[in-house]
C-alpha cells in the first residue's frame, strides 16, 4: 500500500445523545488527545441511525464510519441500541457485497464514563484505517462507474413543508 | 429539466394531425412492450392518437430514420431498458434530442432494475460469465466480443460495453418516469390517456419529474393480507414454506419488499404468495431503498437480549440475519443503480 | 464536492459565531481565520454574517446574536463554541430573546470535539471549519418548534415501604400532597427493620425506624398498600395510572384490632425465610414483627391448614372480633398519579453460590442478614449470639468480607455497606461473647462521617484484622487442635503466608444485589437498568435519583448498594424533585419528537413494536400507524426504521442529518487524492 | 448407541489399564461406543508446557486434529484422564481465544499435513457423558448387583472440575456427580470435604515431602469419614493415592488401608460383571477386603458427619441447599 | 488490555511475562493482591514466595528474584487459584510461562527447585522420541540422572508392585507416525523461537 502513504483517513462519526457524546465531552473536558479525523453526528440514539446515512457519508467521501451508542442494557432508551446493533450486523454483510471491507464499519459502545476509552477507540479505528486504504466512493463511481454521480445534493432543496426531502 | 421540456403543452400535429409516438428499448427484456401491448382495446386508442414513429421490437426503424427527424419531432418517447452499452447511451442522447416528452418507462430506465444487479461486479466477471464459465456456453476458443474486429471487408464495430449499468436519469434529463417491471398495463394507459388528453386538448400535464402511473404509499395499503405487530424470529426462502393466505407474509417469515416499495401493481406478488420484489421503487423521500428496507427488517428481527454476553449476542444476531442470504441482491434488486453507491468496488 | 455551486434555492438568512472561549478554543484553533471563511466560503450556504467573539456565552455575547437577528433579520444562527450539553439552553434563550423561535439554532462543538483533544493547529482549524459547514448545512432544516406540556397530578406513587420509601413518602405526604406507599411485604419497613443495631452510632435500628413508620401508618396523605404489588403501569410523566394487586389478607381490616390473638392460636408454625432470614419461625397467620404496620396480620395460603387441608380454621373460631374472612378476593385498584418514586431495595447475595464458604453445608456458617436477626434482641434468640445448635456460645467467630462483591464470578462491584456492617458485628460478637474475633478483609472502606473512628474503636477493642480473602472455609481437619472446628484458610498478605484459622462461628458479610426482579419492574416502569440490575439514573452525578423516563424517580439501593444515611437522603431527594415538579403544576417537555405522516403510512405496522414507551399505536379506522407524542422520548428509532419514510423527526429529520453530513464532508481537505481503483 | 471419538492417554495404556478395561467393558451396557483415535500421541501431560509453549500445545493440536480428521462418528472426543481432557479442552479454548496462537499451531500442523479449526472439537470427560449423555436413571436400569453397604467416597480430584475451560458441568469446589452416580449404584456415599481437593499430581516426582502431605490430606479425610474405598476418575489420582499410600504410611507413621478404585470398576461390579472383567487386582492396596462388604447391612453413618436437619427440634433451621430442591 | 498494547520501548518484565502466557488475556495487570490465590494454595508452605506475592515482585520487575524463585515448580496444577481469583487472573498459566522463563535463562538452577526441570525434560524426550510417556523408563531414566537413591526404591518397592501388577511397561511404546509428530514438534519450536 505504498502510494497511501500520508494518507490520512476521513471518517464520520455517530454518537448517541446520551452515552457517546457524552463520552466525547469527557475526553474533550479530560483533555484526551486524539487524531482529527474524526467528525462527530449527534442523533439521540444509535437507533435514530439510518442505514441511509452510513452510505451517504460514504458516497461524500468518508473512509470509513464509526457508529457509536450506550452499552447494551444501558441504553437510555432501554433497547433500542440493539436495533442499532441488528442493522449493524446486516449491514456489514451488505458494504461487503459492495466492496466495502465491513472493518470500515465499526460499532464503538461507550457510556458516559469512558471518555478515556472512546479517545483510545478512535485512536485506533484512525489507524486500522490507515491500514486499510482510502476508500474514496466518489472516485469508485467516476473510475468503475463511466460517469459522475447525478443524484441532487440535499443542499439544493428547498426545506418543504412536512415531508422529507423531494423525489430524486 | 430540459429545454424541449418548457415546450410542452402546445399541441403539436403533423400531416394526419397524429401525434409521434416512439418507444425504445435499452438494456431490457422486452416486457415493457409486451405490457404496452397489453393495454389491450386501448391500443387502439393509442393508435387513433398516435403515429409510431420508432418502435424497433415491431417495425424495422432505422436509427438513421431517427437522425432525420428534427429535434423534437417525437412527442412521447417511452424509452425502457437501462444504459449498459454506448449504443445505449448513444440512443438515449438522441431521443432526448427528438422527443418533447421522453419518458422513463419501466424499472430499468427508471432505476437499474435486473440488469444493474450486475454492478456488485465487474464488467470482465460479466463478460466471463457469459461467454467463459457459464456451464451452457460452447466456446472453446474462449472468444470475447472485441469493440473491433478487423475482417477482410475492413474494420467491424460492436457497441462499449460499460462497466457500471446506469439508470436513464444518469444519463439524460427525464421529464417523466413510470415504475414497474414491467409497468401495469392499466397504469400504461393511465399515464397516455393524460398525455393524449394533454397533447390534443392542451390540458396540465403533470409537473416535470412526476412518478407517474404507481401510488404515494407503499404497497402494503393495496396488500388484501391482515397486518399485525411484526416480530420475526427469522427469515425463510420461498421455497422452504408455504404461507397461509390471509397474514402478512413478513410476519410469517418471508421476506417481502412492500413496505419499502410504492404501490401500483395492485401488490400482485404478495396476492400469490409471494413476497413484493420492490419492481416499483422506493417512495418519495426514500433515497436508499434498500438500506431504508434493512433498516427496517433488521429492526423487527426479534433477536437478541441486552443482558447476554456481548460476542455470544453477536453470535445470535448475525446467526438470525445469516437467514438472508444475499441482502444486497434481496434489497435492491430493481434499484441497484439508482441506489446511493450504484455499484460495488471492484479491486483491480 | 464544490462548496461554491449556487445555493441560491436557499433563502434562509443564517449568522454564524465562533466562540474564543478565552483561549480555550482560541489556543488550538485560528477562530478568526475560521469565522472569515465561514463568512465568505458559506455565503453561498445563506450564511449573511460571521463574527468571532471572546466569550459567546457572556451576555454581551448573546447580545451580539439578539442584534443580528433584529438588525440583520437573520433566520438561523450557528454557535462554534462548546458541547451543546452545556450551553445550547444559553444560545437557544438568547435566539428566543431575539425573536427567533429557539429551536431554529445549532450549536458545533469547537471546544470538546476540537480544541480540547487535538494539537495540530492547522488540522485542528480544518475540523473546526468542516465541523461549522456542517452547522450551517444542517441549520437551514431546522424547523421552528414549540415546547410541549403536560398537566401534572398531584398525587404520587411511591413503591417500596423501606426506609427510602418511607421518608419519601413523608416527605411529601408533609408537604401536603397525596401518596400511595405500595409494599409487596406485608408490612413496611424493609431490610432496616431487620436489623438490631445501626453503624457507626449503634443506635438501636428499632427505636429510629418505628416511629417514622407510625407516622407513615397514620398519615392523612398517605394510602398504605401492603400485601400489594403494581402490576402495570401506562400513561406518562403527569398522569401515569398505575394498577396495582391488593393481594387478599383474608382479614377484615376494618374489624381487626391487630390484637394478635389468631397469631397466638395458630397451630402451624414455618420457617420465616423472609423477615428471620430463616433463621426463625412464624405462624401461617402472621404479622412480619410486633410494631408491624399496619398491624393487621395476613393468612399465607401455602400453609395455613385450611387453605391446604380444608379444615382448622382455629383464627376464625378464636378472633374476637370475628375479622378473619377466608373468602377475600385479590383486588385490582387504579392510582392516578402524576409522579412515581421507585425504592424497591435490594436482594442478599446469596451465599450458597461461594461453595467454598460451606454456606448451608457447614451448620456453623452463617449470613449476615442471619446475624443480624441472630443479634437482635427481638430475634430468634432474643439477641443471644448462639452457634447453630442454639446453645453454645462461639469461642472464636470469623468475619469474612467482600461475600459475593468484587468478584468477577459474582458482582464486580463493591457493595458499600460490608466493611461497617462487618465492623459492628465484631463489635458486638466481642462485647456479647468475649470471643476472639477476626475480621478478614481485602480492603477496609470507611469512608464518610464517623466510620474510620469505628473502625479505631473496634481495634481498640482487640479485634484481630487480617488483610487477605479468604480461599476457603472447612471442616477438613489437618492438624491437632482443628478438630470439631471450621478452618478459616487464607493468605495473610502481610505476613505473606498461608495461614489456617480454626473458629467455631463463620460470618459472611455477604453483598446487596439488586431484586432478582428488578428487570421486569424496570420494564414495567419503562426505566433502563444497569447489566447487573440496578436501576440507571438519569445522571451519575448530576442527577442521580430522576431516571431517563420523565416523571420516574429511584432511590436507595434500587439505584446501588448504599448504606441507611445514603438511602434517606435518596429517599428526601426524590421526594425534592417530586414536589418541584408539583409546585409547577405543568411541566413543559423538549419537542423532540418523531411523528407520522399519514398520508404516507401504508398501516404496514412494521414501526409498531418498536417503541419501548409504547408511544406507537395503531388506528384500526384508517388503517395507519400513529405516534402519542407525550410517551414519545425522541429516540427516532421508528424515523430510522420506516420503510416508507412516513415518520419524521422533529430536531434529528433526515434532511438535517444528510445536509450535515454533506457540510462536513463537503471540505474533505483530509482525504489524500482519489486512488483510482 | 452413542458414538464417541476415544482419547485413552498414555496412562490408560499400561499404568491404569484397569480404567481402560472397565469402561470398555460397561460401554455395551450403556450403549456406548468409543472409537479410539487412530495414532493419538501423548497430551503432554504436565510436564511439557512446563517448558515449552508452541510445541506442548502442537503436541495436544495433533490429537484433536487426528480426531476432526476421524471424525466421522461425531466430533466429540471422550477423554476419561482428568490431565488428558484438560490438556484437549484448554488447547482447543486457547486456540479459540487466540487466533494468533492458532495460525502458529496450525502452521506447525501443516509440517505433518494436519490441520485443526479450533472449536471443532468437542472434549468430554468420560463421567460427564455417563452422567449427562446417558443419565442416572439409565445406568440405574443397568444395576444387577447394587453395591448396598459399600462405603463410597468419590474422588473428583481437581482437572475435571477446574477450570471451567469449555463450560462447567459440575461444582468446581464441592461436585456432587459422582456422588449421585454412586448412589446410583446402590452404594453408600461419604460426603466428605476434600473430595475436590489435589492429589500432588506430578508432585511425588518433584518434592515427595509435598506430595505425600497432599496425599495424606485426602486419605485421612475418608478414613475419618470411614470410607470402605475412594472411587476416583483420574489415572494420576489413582495412581497417588494408591501406590503411595505405602509411603504416606512409612512417612507419617499412619496406616490407611483405604483401596482406590476407578468409578468404572464400581459401575462395572453393580451392572454383574466379575472383578476380573473390571480389571480388580491390579491396585496395590487391595480391595477385595473392602469389596466383602457389598450386601451387607446399611449400618446408620455417625451422625456428627451428616449436615444438620433443616427442621430441628432445639436449635436453628439450616438454609435449603437447592440440591435438597432437586434431590 | 493497556497493558498488552505494543509500545516504542523494549517490554518490561511483567509485559514478557503476560506475552509468555497463551489464550485471550492473563489479566495479571488487575491482580489486587488479595492472596485468593495464596490461600488456596495446597502446597504454599513449601514456596518460597506465596503466587500473590510473586505476582507483586513481578510488577515491581524483580525478574532474577521471580526467576528464581520455587514457588512456579511447587505449582501442582490444581488451579484452586485461578478459579476462586476474584480478578480472573490466569494464575496457573502464569505459573507455566515463569518455568519457561526461568529454565530458558537458566534460572532455574538457583533456585530449590534446581532438580525439578530435569523431570521434566526426560518426560520431554520420552514423549518427543516415542510419542507416548513411559513411566518405567521415565521415573527410572529420572531417578538415575537425579537421585540414584529414588531409582533404588523404584525398582525394588512400588515399582515393582507395579511391574508385577502390570501396570508399568518395560520397553516404550512409539507411534505409527513418529517422523509426522517429530516435524511438527520442530517447526512448533522454530516458531516458538521468533516468537520468544
Amino acid at each position: 500500500m505504498a502510494e497511501q502513504n500520508g494518507f490520512e483517513p476521513l471518517i464520520i462519526g455517530f454518537t448517541c445523545n446520551w452515552c457517546s457524546y457524552r463520552a466525547a465531552d469527557l475526553a474533550g473536558t479530560s483533555r484526551q488527545k486524539y487524531p482529527p479525523n474524526v467528525r462527530l453526528v449527534r442523533l439521540m440514539c444509535s437507533g435514530r441511525l439510518d442505514p441511509t446515512f452510513v452510505l451517504k457519508a460514504f458516497e461524500g467521501g468518508a473512509d470509513a464510519v464509526m457508529v457509536t451508542g450506550c452499552h447494551p442494557g444501558e441504553c437510555h432508551y432501554l433497547e433500542q441500541n440493539m436495533k442499532t446493533l441488528r442493522r449493524f450486523s446486516l449491514m456489514r454483510r451488505t458494504l461487503a457485497q459492495f466492496g466495502i471491507e465491513p472493518e470500515r464499519l465499526k460499532l464503538v459502545w461507550a457510556s458516559a464514563a469512558e471518555g478515556v476509552r472512546l479517545a483510545r477507540e478512535i485512536g485506533n479505528f484512525v489507524e486500522e484505517v490507515r491500514a486499510l486504504g482510502p476508500l474514496d466512493w466518489p472516485s469508485v463511481i467516476r473510475t468503475n462507474g463511466d460517469g459522475a454521480h447525478k443524484a441532487p445534493p440535499i443542499i439544493d432543496v428547498a426545506p418543504a413543508e412536512a415531508g422529507e426531502e423531494v423525489p430524486a | 429539466m430540459s429545454e424541449n421540456g418548457k415546450e410542452q403543452g402546445a399541441p403539436v400535429t403533423a400531416g394526419n394531425g397524429k401525434h409521434k409516438l416512439a418507444m425504445y428499448w435499452a438494456a431490457s427484456c422486452g416486457g415493457c412492450e409486451i405490457s404496452v401491448l397489453n393495454i389491450g382495446k386501448h391500443i387502439l386508442d393509442v393508435d387513433s392518437a398516435f403515429d409510431i414513429v420508432f418502435l424497433p421490437c415491431v417495425a424495422d426503424f432505422k436509427y438513421d430514420d431517427v437522425r432525420g427527424y428534427d429535434d423534437g419531432y417525437i412527442d412521447v418517447c417511452l424509452f425502457n431498458g437501462a444504459i449498459r452499452n454506448s449504443e445505449n447511451e448513444e440512443m438515449a442522447h438522441l431521443l432526448r434530442q427528438k422527443s418533447k416528452v421522453l419518458v422513463a418507462f419501466g424499472s430499468c430506465a427508471y432505476e437499474g432494475c435486473i440488469p444493474a444487479l450486475s454492478n456488485l461486479t465487474s464488467r470482465e466477471a460479466t463478460l466471463r460469465a457469459v461467454y467463459l464459465d457459464n456451464p451452457s456456453t460452447e466456446n472453446p476458443e474462449g472468444v470475447l466480443p472485441q469493440e473491433s474486429t478487423a475482417m477482410p471487408e475492413g474494420e467491424l464495430h460492436i457497441p462499449a460495453f460499460y462497466e457500471t449499468v446506469r439508470s436513464l436519469d444518469q444519463v439524460v434529463d427525464v421529464d417523466y418516469t413510470i415504475p414497474g417491471c414491467p409497468p401495469e398495463p392499466h397504469q400504461i394507459w393511465a399515464v397516455l390517456e393524460v398525455v393524449v388528453d394533454a397533447l390534443s386538448n392542451g390540458t396540465e400535464l403533470p409537473p416535470a419529474g412526476s412518478i407517474l402511473g404507481a401510488g404515494t404509499v407503499a404497497l402494503c395499503e393495496e396488500c388484501t393480507r391482515t397486518k399485525d405487530v411484526k416480530k420475526i424470529e427469522r427469515f425463510y426462502r420461498p421455497h422452504e414454506l408455504a404461507p397461509d393466505p390471509d397474514i402478512c407474509l413478513m410476519e410469517q417469515g418471508l421476506l417481502c419488499m412492500g413496505p419499502a416499495t410504492r404501490a401500483g401493481c395492485g401488490a400482485l406478488c404478495p396476492s400469490v404468495g409471494m413476497g413484493c420484489r420492490g419492481c416499483y421503487g422506493p417512495l418519495d423521500g426514500v433515497e436508499d431503498q434498500g438500506m431504508r428496507m434493512l433498516a427496517a427488517i433488521a429492526s423487527v428481527l426479534d433477536v437478541g437480549d441486552a443482558h447476554t454476553e456481548e460476542h455470544e449476542l453477536e453470535r445470535q444476531i448475525n446467526e438470525v440475519m445469516a437467514t438472508i442470504p444475499d441482502p444486497a441482491g434481496t434489497f435492491y434488486r430493481f434499484s441497484m443503480a439508482h441506489s446511493i453507491l450504484r455499484r460495488a468496488k471492484v479491486e483491480g | 464536492m464544490n462548496p461554491h455551486k449556487s445555493n441560491g434555492a436557499k433563502k434562509e438568512r443564517i449568522g454564524v459565531y465562533v466562540c474564543h472561549c478565552g483561549s480555550n478554543i482560541a489556543g488550538i484553533v485560528d477562530v478568526e481565520e475560521v469565522s472569515r471563511w465561514a463568512g465568505e466560503v458559506l455565503a453561498d450556504w445563506g450564511v449573511v454574517v460571521s463574527r468571532d467573539y471572546k466569550f459567546m456565552c457572556s451576555s454581551l455575547g448573546q447580545e451580539l446574536i439578539e442584534k443580528d437577528i433584529q438588525e440583520l433579520d437573520l433566520t438561523r444562527v450557528v454557535v462554534g463554541a462548546c458541547s451543546p450539553h452545556l450551553h445550547e439552553a444559553t444560545f437557544r434563550t438568547a435566539c428566543a430573546n431575539g425573536g427567533l423561535n429557539p429551536y431554529l439554532c445549532e450549536m458545533v462543538s469547537l471546544r470538546e470535539q476540537v480544541s480540547w483533544v487535538h494539537t495540530d493547529k492547522e488540522a485542528a482549524t480544518e475540523k473546526a471549519k468542516a465541523l461549522l459547514a456542517g452547522g450551517v448545512a444542517r441549520v437551514a432544516f431546522h424547523e421552528p418548534l414549540d415546547a410541549m406540556s403536560v398537566p401534572i397530578n398531584e398525587a404520587t406513587l411511591v413503591v417500596g415501604g423501606g426506609i427510602a420509601g418511607i421518608q419519601a413518602a413523608l416527605e411529601i405526604a408533609d408537604s401536603g400532597f397525596p401518596v400511595y406507599l405500595v409494599e409487596r411485604e406485608p408490612s413496611i419497613g424493609g431490610h432496616m427493620a431487620q436489623f438490631d443495631k445501626t453503624f457507626p452510632t449503634l443506635d438501636c435500628s428499632a427505636c429510629i425506624l418505628t416511629p417514622k413508620m407510625v407516622s407513615v401508618g397514620s398519615h392523612p396523605n398517605i394510602t398504605l398498600l401492603t400485601w400489594s404489588e403494581v402490576e402495570k403501569v401506562d400513561g406518562y410523566v403527569g398522569n401515569f395510572t398505575a394498577t396495582v394487586r391488593k393481594r387478599a389478607r383474608y382479614i377484615n381490616i376494618e374489624d381487626c384490632t391487630g390484637c394478635g390473638i389468631c397469631e397466638e392460636k395458630c397451630p402451624k408454625k414455618v420457617i420465616d425465610d423472609v423477615f428471620e432470614a430463616g433463621l426463625g419461625y412464624r405462624k401461617a397467620v402472621y404479622r412480619p414483627f410486633p410494631q408491624a404496620v399496619p398491624k393487621y396480620p395476613v393468612i399465607d395460603t401455602e400453609n395455613c391448614t385450611y387453605f391446604q387441608k380444608g379444615k382448622c380454621k382455629a383464627c376464625e373460631i378464636l378472633c374476637p372480633t370475628g375479622a378473619i374472612n377466608f373468602e377475600q378476593e385479590d383486588e385490582l385498584v387504579e392510582l392516578k398519579v402524576g409522579n412515581i418514586i421507585l425504592a424497591t431495595g435490594y436482594d442478599l447475595f446469596d451465599a450458597r453460590r461461594i461453595t467454598q464458604y460451606g454456606y448451608g453445608r457447614l451448620a456453623n456458617v452463617f449470613t449476615s442478614l442471619e446475624f443480624e436477626r441472630l443479634s437482635n434482641a427481638a430475634g430468634p434468640t432474643d439477641g443471644e449470639i448462639v452457634m447453630r445448635d442454639g446453645k453454645s456460645v462461639p469461642q472464636a467467630v470469623g468475619i469474612i468480607h467482600c461475600v459475593g462483591s468484587r468478584d468477577k464470578n459474582y458482582n464486580n462491584y463493591c457493595s458499600v455497606i460490608c466493611c461497617m456492617q462487618s465492623l459492628k458485628f465484631a463489635h458486638l460478637v466481642e462485647e456479647r461473647t468475649g470471643a476472639e474475633v477476626y475480621n478478614f478483609y481485602i480492603d477496609m472502606r470507611t469512608a464518610f462521617k464517623d466510620y474510620d473512628e469505628f473502625y479505631q474503636r473496634v481495634l481498640h477493642e482487640g479485634v484481630h484484622f487480617i488483610r487477605g480473602r479468604v480461599a476457603e472455609v472447612t471442616d477438613a481437619a489437618r492438624l491437632p487442635g482443628e478438630e470439631g472446628k471450621l478452618i478459616i484458610q487464607v493468605e495473610d498478605t502481610f505476613m505473606g503466608e498461608q495461614r489456617r484459622i480454626p473458629v467455631d462461628m463463620v460470618i459472611l458479610s455477604a453483598g446487596l444485589e439488586p431484586r432478582s426482579d428488578s428487570t421486569e419492574v424496570a420494564h414495567k416502569f419503562g426505566i433502563s437498568c444497569s447489566h447487573n440490575g440496578w436501576f440507571i439514573e438519569k445522571h451519575p452525578k448530576l442527577d442521580p435519583v430522576a431516571t431517563m423516563t420523565e416523571g420516574i424517580f429511584i432511590a436507595g439501593c434500587a439505584q446501588g448498594p448504599k448504606d441507611i444515611p445514603a438511602s434517606v437522603a435518596q429517599g428526601a431527594a426524590a421526594a425534592a424533585r417530586v414536589l418541584g415538579r408539583i409546585q409547577q403544576k405543568e411541566l413543559a417537555l423538549e419537542p423532540v419528537r418523531a411523528s407520522v405522516i399519514a398520508e404516507k403510512c401504508s398501516g404496514c405496522r412494521i414501526c409498531n413494536d418498536l417503541c419501548p414507551f409504547n408511544a406507537i399505536g395503531f388506528d384500526e379506522e384508517q388503517q395507519i400507524s400513529e405516534i402519542n407524542p407525550a410517551l414519545c422520548q425522541g429516540c427516532g428509532t421508528c424515523v430510522a426504521a420506516c420503510p416508507s419514510g412516513a415518520i419524521t423527526g422533529t430536531q434529528f429529520s433526515d434532511r438535517q442529518v444528510k445536509a450535515q453530513l454533506e457540510g462536513l464532508l463537503a471540505f474533505a481537505t483530509m482525504s489524500s487524492e482519489p486512488v483510482a481503483a | 448407541m452413542k458414538q464417541y471419538g476415544y482419547y485413552p492417554g498414555c496412562s490408560l495404556e499400561r499404568n491404569a489399564s484397569a480404567y481402560d478395561k472397565s469402561t470398555r467393558a460397561i460401554a455395551p451396557a450403556l450403549g456406548l461406543t468409543f472409537n479410539e483415535i487412530d495414532d493419538w500421541n501423548c497430551c503432554g501431560a504436565t510436564e511439557y508446557i512446563s517448558l515449552e509453549k508452541l510445541p506442548a500445545y502442537a503436541l495436544v493440536g495433533r490429537n484433536l486434529a487426528l480426531a476432526a480428521e476421524q471424525a466421522d462418528n461425531g466430533h466429540q472426543l471422550v477423554a476419561p484422564c482428568s490431565a488428558c481432557f484438560l490438556n484437549l479442552r484448554k488447547a482447543d479454548r486457547y486456540l479459540r481465544d487466540s487466533p494468533v496462537m492458532a495460525r502458529q499451531i496450525n502452521e506447525a500442523l501443516a509440517a505433518g499435513g494436519l490441520h485443526y479449526e479450533p472449536g471443532s472439537i468437542k472434549v468430554r470427560h468420560l463421567l460427564e457423558i455417563i452422567v449427562d449423555d446417558i443419565g442416572y436413571e439409565a445406568v440405574a436400569e443397568q444395576v444387577q448387583a447394587p453395591l448396598t453397604g459399600l462405603r463410597v467416597a468419590p474422588y473428583y480430584g481437581c482437572l475435571i472440575v477446574r477450570p471451567a475451560f469449555d463450560g462447567q458441568f459440575d461444582d468446581m469446589e464441592y461436585p456432587t456427580t459422582l456422588d449421585r452416580l454412586m448412589s446410583t449404584l446402590g452404594a453408600q456415599v461419604v460426603d466428605y470435604p476434600v473430595k475436590a481437593h489435589c492429589c500432588g499430581g506430578h508432585m511425588t516426582q518433584i518434592s515427595e515431602p509435598t506430595a505425600l502431605e497432599l496425599i495424606r490430606r485426602l486419605l485421612k479425610s475418608a478414613a475419618d469419614y470411614e470410607a470402605d474405598v475412594i472411587t476416583t476418575l483420574c489415572p494420576m489420582c489413582q495412581l497417588n493415592l494408591d501406590a503411595y499410600q505405602d509411603a504416606v504410611n512409612a512417612y507419617f507413621g499412619t496406616d490407611y488401608q483405604i483401596p482406590v478404585l476407578y468409578f468404572t470398576q464400581l459401575m462395572g461390579l453393580a451392572f454383574g460383571l466379575s472383578p476380573e472383567e473390571v480389571g480388580i487386582g491390579q491396585e496395590l492396596v487391595d480391595a477385595r477386603p473392602a469389596l466383602a462388604h457389598i450386601g451387607a447391612v446399611e449400618e446408620e453413618a455417625p451422625a456428627a458427619r451428616r449436615r444438620p436437619s433443616r427442621k430441628k427440634e432445639e436449635g436453628l433451621p439450616m438454609p435449603v441447599m437447592p440440591e435438597e430442591k432437586t434431590r | 488490555m493497556g497493558v498488552t498494547a505494543t509500545r516504542a520501548r523494549a517490554p518490561t518484565f511483567f509485559e514478557e511475562v503476560l506475552a509468555e502466557t497463551p489464550g485471550g488475556s492473563a489479566n495479571l495487570e488487575m491482580c489486587i493482591q488479595c492472596g485468593t490465590c495464596g490461600g488456596s494454595c495446597p502446597s504454599a508452605a513449601d514456596m518460597e514466595h506465596t503466587p500473590r506475592r510473586l505476582f507483586a515482585m513481578i510488577e515491581a520487575g524483580e525478574r532474577e528474584k521471580v526467576l528464581r524463585s520455587n514457588t512456579p515448580w511447587y505449582c501442582v496444577s490444581c488451579y484452586y487459584c485461578m478459579v476462586r481469583c476474584p480478578q480472573e487472573v490466569h494464575i496457573t498459566d502464569i505459573m507455566y510461562s515463569l518455568k519457561r522463563m526461568a529454565v530458558r535463562e537458566g534460572h532455574y538452577r538457583e533456585s530449590s527447585a534446581a532438580s525439578v526441570p530435569g523431570f521434566s525434560e526426560t518426560f520431554m524426550d520420552m514423549v518427543e522420541n516415542y510419542g507416548r510417556s513411559f513411566e518405567l523408563g521415565l521415573a527410572t531414566r529420572y531417578h538415575l540422572r537425579h537421585h540414584p537413591l529414588g531409582a533404588m526404591k523404584m525398582a525394588t518397592g512400588m515399582g515393582l508392585d507395579l511391574l508385577r501388577r502390570g501396570r508399568m511397561d518395560l520397553t516404550p511404546r512409539r507411534i505409527k507416525r513418529i517422523g509426522e509428530l517429530k516435524a511438527i514438534l520442530a517447526k512448533a519450536k522454530e516458531l516458538g523461537g521468533e516468537e520468544g
